[in-house]
């Protein structure tokens, strides 16, 4: 499971770079994000550019991952493609997580 | 016999594709069948939305098996689909443990106050539910078969949650 | 029933694969077929030579269809893969006119002196010959139905121009 | 069908941009051949490098080409797939033409 993190300003911007976040993969993925967010920023966002699918395993992973960073710390989602945003919207976890178009910039809009 | 209205193959009057695949019941063996199925003959002919409708739904219902039904052991998946004019109808069986109560969980999303008290699973059977219609699970002797239609239309995502056994 | 002998997909012990397509037979829709097969999980688990060798086959049996059973009007092919073990067997249908005396053409090479005479066509058979086993023509009524077993090894590409009825 | 064609030396190199000279393809690719070979150089070399695919009507319209640049210029071939060389190979037409793995540079080794 391949992600690439990077502190920008006050956020840490974590890459997935694999196609799937799925049954296959959760674990693995839960794993890495622990690994990269031990000492992370009070926000965290999840750019999910690359993910092409995601299933409710992948789904189950990105909750895990967003209670792990509680208490304190945020996670948020950007980059979604079609087949992941209707796996968040049909859950309505589109309305528990933030979600960016793309990641935001640490200048322009640091919302 | 759950699809005795898709066009028979031999019928004539137009395109039907018919996929069979029998597999282990692992993960790794549902991602590589859903992955090749996505560029195969089968779905390639329908829009890109609906073959990641099908991704969803396919996965859900296969990775269950692989989770539920033969939880501590090992066994095969068949998946059938048949595609005519858009319309995908899917067969999928296992010999792993039945349904509990042999019928299907409801599927229902949980209501949450906190945060912390969000689940991290339960959204399989929801989500099935929600992108298929006509489902239907049998079991046959050491049979399950599920069988149903992909929905890509979501205008009844809501009723899903409430119109179940 | 030319395929009593591939594994039933419910008889389990491994991994089974099973494609049907029926579409109009036209170059393009051929064309579409395989290039969707090609990347399709029936044929993504064979090796990548293989995949060469089906294509190979199939669009040449197909096209033939196109080009001759169907001469001057219209219909459908349908095509069916089997693949378990990597062995691929294939039953292409059509109901276009009959092979010439109801048996399959010699598919022989010719052999000429001058480049000015080399034959522009005519090969199609014998690819198929050459890159196939049991290779069977039958006429029920006004269907015509080929079966064969795809055949990698070439081993025997000398023997496929004699050894013919 | 999209064909490139470059005249180098006493060579005129044609590569075919397609992934397939097959039955629906094959009427097109002689029309264009025929069109740009009309003032070509007496050495025609087709460069196969891009396509994945021939079928025995796209080894018909080969063949069609190099009887069209006769009498007095020649067709080679270069750079055929493992498929395409298959067909080739199984047909005995790997006789008939110079094959060469790439197209010859024409200051190194113009055979
Ligand atoms: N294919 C199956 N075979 C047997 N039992 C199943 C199967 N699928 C689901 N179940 C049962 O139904 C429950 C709900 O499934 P689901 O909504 O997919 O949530 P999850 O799989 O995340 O637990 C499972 O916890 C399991 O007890
Ligand atoms: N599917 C078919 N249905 C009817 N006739 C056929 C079919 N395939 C081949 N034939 C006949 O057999 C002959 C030889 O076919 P083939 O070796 O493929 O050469 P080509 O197609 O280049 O003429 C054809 O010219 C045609 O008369």
């Amino acid at each position: 499971m391949k992600v690439n993190s990077e502190t920008m300003g006050d956020m840490l911007v974590v890459r997935v770079e694999e196609p799937r976040i799925d049954a296959a993969g959760a674990i693995q993925f839960k794993e890495r994000m622990r690994e990269v967010t031990v000492d992370a920023a009070p926000r965290v966002v999840l750019d999910l550019s690359c993910v092409n699918f995601l299933d409710s395993s992948g789904l189950g992973a990105v909750v895990a991952v967003m209670k792990l960073l509680l208490p304190g710390r945020k996670l948020e989602l950007a980059g979604l493609t079609p087949t992941v945003e209707k796996v968040f919207r049909l859950t309505r976890m589109d309305s528990v997580f933030k979600i960016h178009p793309a990641v935001p910039g640490v200048l322009r809009d640091a919302v | 016999m759950p699809f005795e209205s898709t066009p028979s193959p031999d019928a004539g009057g137009g395109r039907v594709f018919i996929v069979h695949l029998c597999f282990p019941a692992t993960f790794g063996s549902v991602r590589e069948a859903l992955e090749n199925l996505m560029s195969g003959p089968v779905l390639a002919t329908i829009p890109e939305a609906d073959r990641g409708t099908a991704q969803i739904v396919l996965a859900e219902a296969m990775n269950n098996i692989v989770e539920h039904a033969y939880v501590g052991t090992s066994g095969e998946i068949t998946l059938t689909l048949w595609q005519a004019g858009g319309e995908v109808a899917c067969r999928i069986t296992d010999r792993g443990l039945a349904m509990p109560d042999e019928t299907l969980p409801a599927g229902r999303l949980a209501t949450v106050d906190a945060l912390a008290d969000l689940p991290e699973g339960g959204f399989g059977w929801f989500l099935i539910r929600t992108l298929s219609r006509d489902l239907r699970y049998a079991r046959y002797g050491t049979l399950n078969e599920l069988t149903f239609v992909l929905n890509p239309d979501q205008s009844g995502a809501n009723d899903a949650t409430v119109s179940i056994a």
